[in-house]
Parts: C-alpha cells; structure tokens; sequence
C-alpha cells in the first residue's frame, strides 16, 4: 500500500517536474509546479513529516506559487492565453541536455552505490512537538535568525518592488 | 521492492537534474525560479528522507523547515527583482540583461 | 489615533445596527401576492393599491366637459376625443359636481394598446374625469376590443342623440353664416 | 478519551470502512448544499420581505433539487479561446481543495474522517489550495473580467490569510495542541468553558473576555473574506465584473465551482464552530451530550454561522478594493496581534 501510493507521489513529481521544464507555455510550468509541490508533500507525508508536508503546501502552494503565478502574469503581456517562454538555442539545448543527464546517472549511481547508514526512525508521539522543542532549544539561534531574514526579504521585496 | 532510502533519493536526483535542465535552458528569469524551486524541493526531499531512515530524526525535518523558510524569503525577494527588471527592460530574458545600469 | 479607534469601533457599530434592521425584516410579514392564485386586491383591498400603481383608465362620462386637456397631456396620443358644441338654450346637462358644460361630447376614446401608463392625463385633468382604476387584468384575443369609447360604453350619449346634436349645431352654423351674408 | 471512528468500530479496519468514512462527508456536502441553497433563496427573500421561490414544492422546498438538476443538464461550453486543458481543470482543483477539508473535521466524537494531530494547521494549509483553482479559472478563461476577478480574489484571500492564521494561532497557543478533537475535548463542559468565553479556567478570564470576542470577531471577517462571501465578494462583483472568476462557466463546471463556494462556507462555519465555540460539544454540560447529539450541536452550531453569512451578505454593501486591504492589514492584523499578547498572557496566568 505505502509502496504503491510512493511509485504514485513519485510519479506525480516527476512527471509534473518534466512538464515544468519541458513545456514551452510558461503557465503551464506553473500551474504543474502544483502538482509537483502537491506530490513532494506527499512524499514528506510518507516519511512521517506530516508538519513539514503541511508546511510544504502552505507555504510554497499558498505563496510561492501564488507569488510565481503573479510574477508571470505581471511581466507578460497577457493579451491571450498563448505565453510563451523562450529557450536558448539549440545549442545550448544540447549541450544541457548532455550535462544534465551526466548529472542525473552520476547522483543516481552514487545514491545507489554508497552504504547507506541505515538507522530506523524513531517515531515521536507528534512531530511537532519534537520540531517545536528542537527550534526552542538545539536551533534557537538559526530559527531567529530565520525570523529576521523573513523581515528583511518582506521589507526588501517591498523596497525592490515599489514604482518610483 | 520494498521502497526505501535509495528510492527517495532518486525521485530527489531526477527532480534535481530536471530543475538544472530547467536552470540553464530557459531565457524567462521566473522559469529559471522555477527550476530553483525544484532543486530545492529536491534537496528537501533528501534532507527528510534522511530524516527518516539515515538516523537525523528530527534535526533533517528541522532542516528542511529552514530550506522551506529560506527559499519563501528567496522566492519574494527575486520576484521583486524580476518586477523591477521587468519595469526597466520590458522583458525578463536573462541572457539579454547584460548591464546593470541603463 | 483616536480617529482610527473611533473609525473602526464605527465600522463594527454600524454593521451591527443593519444586521439588527435585517433581522428585524426577516420576521416581518411578507409583502409578496402569489398573484394568480391570490388576486392583490384580496390581499390589499380594492382602493388600496400602491399609491404609484398604474392600471386600466376610467373615464367618468358624466364629470367631462370635453376640454381636451387628457389629450393634449397623453404623450403617445392614445386618446381621442370628439366633441359638438352646443347651441345656445340647448345646453348639455350639467357635470355631476355642478360645473356647467358647453360641449357635447360624442366619442371618448382611449386606445390602451397605445396607454403607457403614465398617469398625465389623470393630472391634468380639470374636473376628475378620468382617473386610474384598480384593474389591471383586460388582455385581449383582438386587439381592437382594446380600444375603449367610453362614450358608448357608458350610453352618456345615444347616436341619435349624436345626430340630432350635430344636426342642431350645423343649422345652428348655417343661421349665423346667413345673419353674417345679410347684414342687418 | 474516545479516539476510534464509528465505523472502524463497526466493520473494523478494512478497505469498505475506509472507503464509507470518505464518502460520508461527501453525503453529508451533498445534503446540506441543498439546504444551504434553499436557505440562501429564502432568507434573503424574507430579508427582502419577499416570499422566495414557492412554485417548487410545497413552500418551494423543492428549489434547489431543480436548481442543481437545472445546472446539470445544462450545454457545457467552454469558449472557443480558452486554454481548454487548465480551463477544464480548475473547477476540480477548486473541489478537491474545499473537500480536502473535511478530511479533518470532527463531526462527532466517534467520528471524525482522519483524526490527525495537525488538524487545525491541515485546514489553514488546505485552505491556500484553492487559490490555485481560482487562478486557474481566471487565466484560462482568456476573458478580462474573469482575470481581473481571479487576480482579485488572489490578493484578497492571501490578505486576509494572515489575521486568520494569527487566531489560529492563538488557539494553538490557548489550547496547547492542533489535534481538532482535543481542542474541542478542552471546550466540554458548560458553554462558558467555550474559547469564546476564554476556555475553561479560573475567573482571571473574565479580565480577557474582550480580547476572546475581539478575536472570534475577527475570524468571522476573514473568514467572510477567504470565502468571497459578501460584503468581500469583490472577485464576483456582478455590477463590475460580471461573475468574476467563472464568468465563462457554464453547466457542471459552474456547478463545480457553486458546490465547492458552499463547501467552503460550511467549513469556515465548522472552523468557527470548533475553535471558538466548543465544536460538538452541548454547550449545557452532560446535558443531550454523547456521540449521537454530539453530530447535532457540531451541526447546528456550524449552521448558525452559515445562516450568519447569509444574514450578512444582505445586510452590508460591497468593499472597494483599497477599503478591503485597509480592513485586512491595518485593522484586522493589529488587533490579531494585540489580542495574540493578551490570551498567551491569559494562558501563562491560568
């Protein structure tokens, strides 16, 4: 059952991903970006982090992609459905073609190939009870300086943003 | 095939690869955002999975909560970014935007 | 500062001040007539129609003087009127309310494929003539049984009374032209 | 503490039972769609003083059978210049997202679909999800009136996420977990144990009784906002932009996107109902409590804040859009934080 339902997540992302960098309509890159956010959250659900998964469709569908979708439509002109993103030429194509695929066997035949330290997860009664104790004590510093971060990009997005 | 770490990690490398291909083909600079997104997804998708079965417990969830976080403040800020470029090029083709200044 | 409190303390305020009205409409009786199967003057009565309702004409045969006044006023001209002047010691009989009357009125009619309702003619009337009913229902296979003549419709005046009238009017014209040609 | 659902209890643990437990709320949706249509046409005629539809059935009680027969036998177009892929779709995502949260909402104390400990969370996660939808349906419809109203309803639902995330917030922090069940096992008692009424505990709660109604207040006009229901019904105002983001659907797909307005209504309603106002809990102690009465108070309360929408939306006049955002960041969200301080102060004195 859990296999199945992961070769399902799995495929979604995948296939969904394909679409985002194939497609040649950009709103169709980013409505399938949907889809792939929607199955890595199911795949964080799958490995038992349900707080992150929430926090993956909150997050990256509520703002992300609903700040990517307003990007596109704000820097196009939408006369018609027909948004076009261009791509480099065919050269270019080729050749990244080449090094991605290297890239892929490479990181596959090295995830496959190493040993893997093979530890059982240790359930914890609600994860996020261990999540909100872990930023309070062992990632108090990064989790502030998160919080400061995420004023600066709002301020600073809002700067940058601003018409003159 | 009972699915484990090693499969995780390669839905994680295929999305990786598929986010670079996106990266360096596409002229369009919120398409190339969107390739980052996909890395990033690729490299929380690993950082849980080792959550899970590589023995980080909950420090790889805590971790990819922090990417999650970054890449909210990164998606904002570039978007911003590519606002602006867009208001002084009327186009956001990466490779065309060469000088800093008019 | 205080204008923002004040502000939103309004807002809250005077959204709860109309969902009081609200729920105060909600309770009330309907106004709504389930019209064909309940008539509205059963449910209003038969002079208590909306003060603004707009029905069929009635024309008071006995109360008109045949001034002309309703057609002058009826901007689509639906109402024609025909009127033969009386000659002197031939009077036609007073109005109902007293006033004296100097025309024979021979057709009134009112063609209500043409009426728009607007209720012009029922102000300028002088004398009440004509006034706005309460009926509305008086659709019609032919459209010429829409065209009322009250006069006939009320037998104010028999044709022969309309001949003899007209007849007495054209002698009465006849007398005058030839006391005109022989002067005296 | 009671955890198993019914079913599981009934048939154990097997594929039919999971299978039921989805399709529950599903019949559930389905009837009270109907109700909430036949509501809806005649609350706002006796508002109006008006009789509603009466032709129907007796009283018209028959309305919103032939409404939704209406609807679906309707001609399906889709324009000749839509996107049609993306055009087709949106109406789902905008169903699958409303539906999606019912998976976490406790109907009864023996039944709740998933009972997850992040329930609460879950629904303001799923609760974005639809944005997408109606983006979706705006873009693809290649028309400027459904852009310009999925554009809008966009920067409006995010808006107003933010002071509904604060109250959820703050009821995380009142009642120490986001497991919906226990929230509401926290409220049992008598009604005053409500988080309306600053949950249960000592009498220091009467000093933050304000903050708790201020709070509830401002759930209730997010929530109003989130659901495009009037007076923030900008996305669909008919008098500017025809019908908004489905201007261009017609048929099943439009009642796809009706269906799923109305399950968001009664999931707003159940939000309100659980976190604030004791969920199925009977508000007079032991009195008709249990399971069975339990589905009836989580019912009946839900439907006081659906009936209160509808109330609402023909009380109050439209928002203009820049009057909307002033609501949304300057007044709602400063007050949220404010009354966030004060219940985490009423939490650590309790």
């Amino acid at each position: 059952m859990e296999d199945l339902l992961f070769y399902l997540f799995a495929f979604v992302v995948i296939g969904s991903a394909s679409v985002v960098v194939l497609s040649k309509n950009i709103m169709y890159s980013a409505f399938s970006l949907l889809f792939t956010f929607f199955g890595v959250a199911g795949l964080y659900v799958l490995l038992f982090a349900d707080f992150v998964a929430l926090t993956q469709i909150m997050v990256y569908i509520g703002g992300i992609l609903v700040l990517i979708i307003f990007g596109v439509l704000l820097t196009t002109k939408i006369t018609g459905v027909d948004i076009k993103s261009g791509t480099t030429g065919k050269v270019q194509l080729i050749t990244a073609s080449v090094v991605v695929v290297i890239i892929a066997i490479s990181l596959i035949l090295l995830f496959t190939n190493v040993e893997w330290v093979n530890q059982e997860f240790v359930q914890p009664n609600t994860t996020i009870d261990s999540i909100g104790f872990a930023f309070m004590t062992k990632y108090l510093l990064p989790f502030e300086i998160a919080a400061v971060l995420l004023l600066i990009a709002l301020v600073g997005a809002t700067l940058i943003a601003r018409r003159k | 095939m009972s699915v484990g770490l090693t499969e995780y990690l390669i839905v994680s490398a295929i999305l990786f690869s598929l986010g670079i291909f996106g990266i360096i083909t596409r002229k369009n600079a919120i398409m190339v955002l969107m390739g980052l997104e996909l890395v990033l997804n690729a490299a929380n998708i690993n950082f849980v999975a080792f959550a899970k079965y590589g023995g980080m417990n909950i420090d790889g969830q805590v971790a990819a909560l922090f990417v999650i976080i970054l890449a909210a403040a990164e998606a904002a800020v570039a978007l911003a970014i590519v606002l602006n470029i867009y208001q002084n090029f009327k186009h956001i083709n990466v490779d065309e935007i060469v000088k800093m200044k008019d | 500062m205080k204008d923002y409190f004040k502000n939103v303390w309004l807002g809250v305020w005077t959204a709860l001040i109309g969902m009081r009205i609200t729920i105060d409409h909600l309770f009330r009786k309907n106004v709504t007539v389930q019209y064909p199967n309940v008539h509205p003057k059963d449910k209003a009565g038969w002079m208590d129609m909306p003060s603004n309702a707009r029905n069929r004409l009635y024309v008071d045969m006995d109360e008109c003087n045949g001034c002309n006044s309703c057609a002058r006023a009826c901007p689509v001209n639906c109402i024609s009127i025909e009127t033969v002047r009386s000659v002197p010691g031939d009077a036609p009989p007073p109005l109902a309310s007293g006033g004296k009357r100097n025309l024979w009125v021979s057709q009134f009619e009112i063609d209500f494929t043409k009426c728009c309702f607007c209720s012009l003619c029922t102000e300028a009337c002088p004398t009440g003539a004509i006034v706005m009913t309460t009926e509305f229902e008086y659709s019609s296979y032919n459209r010429y049984d829409l065209v009322y003549n009250f006069v006939k419709l009320q037998n104010s005046m028999s044709d022969e009374k309309i001949a003899e009238v007209k007849e007495k009017w054209a002698e009465h014209q006849k007398e005058k032209k030839k006391e005109a040609v022989e002067p005296k | 503490m009671e955890e198993a659902n019914f079913v599981f209890n009934m048939i154990g643990e097997n594929w039919i039972a999971f299978a039921i437990i989805s399709l529950l709320p599903m019949i559930f949706l389905l009837a009270y769609a109907l109700i909430a249509i036949l509501g809806e046409l005649k609350i706002s005629a006796f508002i109006q003083e008006r009789l509603g539809p009466m032709r129907t059935g007796p009283w018209g009680i028959i309305q919103p059978v032939a409404e939704v027969v209406k609807l679906l036998q309707k001609e399906d177009i889709t324009p000749d210049s839509a996107n049609k892929p993306l055009f087709n779709l949106a109406p789902f995502i905008m169903f699958a997202a409303s539906y999606a949260g019912f998976a976490v909402i406790p109907f009864s104390s023996y039944f709740v679909p998933s009972g997850i400990n992040l329930g609460l969370f879950f629904l303001l996660a799923v609760g974005s999800l639809g944005i997408i939808g109606l983006l979706m349906g705006g873009w693809a419809s290649n028309n400027k009136y459904s852009l310009l109203g999925g554009l809008r309803a966009v920067a409006q639902i995010v808006s107003y996420e933010i002071p509904a995330a604060m109250v959820i917030l703050t009821i995380a922090v009142m009642a120490g977990s986001l497991d919906l069940q226990e929230i509401i096992r926290q409220q049992s008692g008598w009604f005053w144990n409500w988080f309306v009424f600053g949950g249960s505990g000592g009498w220091i709660k009467i000093i933050f009784l304000p903050f708790s109604f201020i709070m509830c207040i401002i759930y209730i006009i997010a929530s109003l906002a989130e659901t495009n229901r009037t007076p923030f019904d900008i996305p669909e105002g008919e008098s500017e932009l025809v019908a908004g983001y489905h201007t261009e659907y017609s048929g099943m797909k439009f009642a796809m996107f009706f269906f799923a307005e109305y399950a968001n209504m009664f999931i707003v309603s159940a939000i309100i109902t659980i976190i604030f106002f004791g969920g199925w809990n009977s508000p007079f102690g032991d009195f008709m409590g249990g399971p069975i009465w339990g589905v009836f108070w989580f019912v009946s309360k839900a439907f006081v804040f659906v009936f209160l929408q509808i109330w609402l939306r023909w009380t109050l006049p439209r928002l203009r859009v820049d009057q909307l955002m002033y609501v949304s960041w300057k007044v709602l969200l400063p007050f949220s934080f404010v009354c966030f301080l004060a219940l985490s102060l009423l939490v650590m004195l309790k």
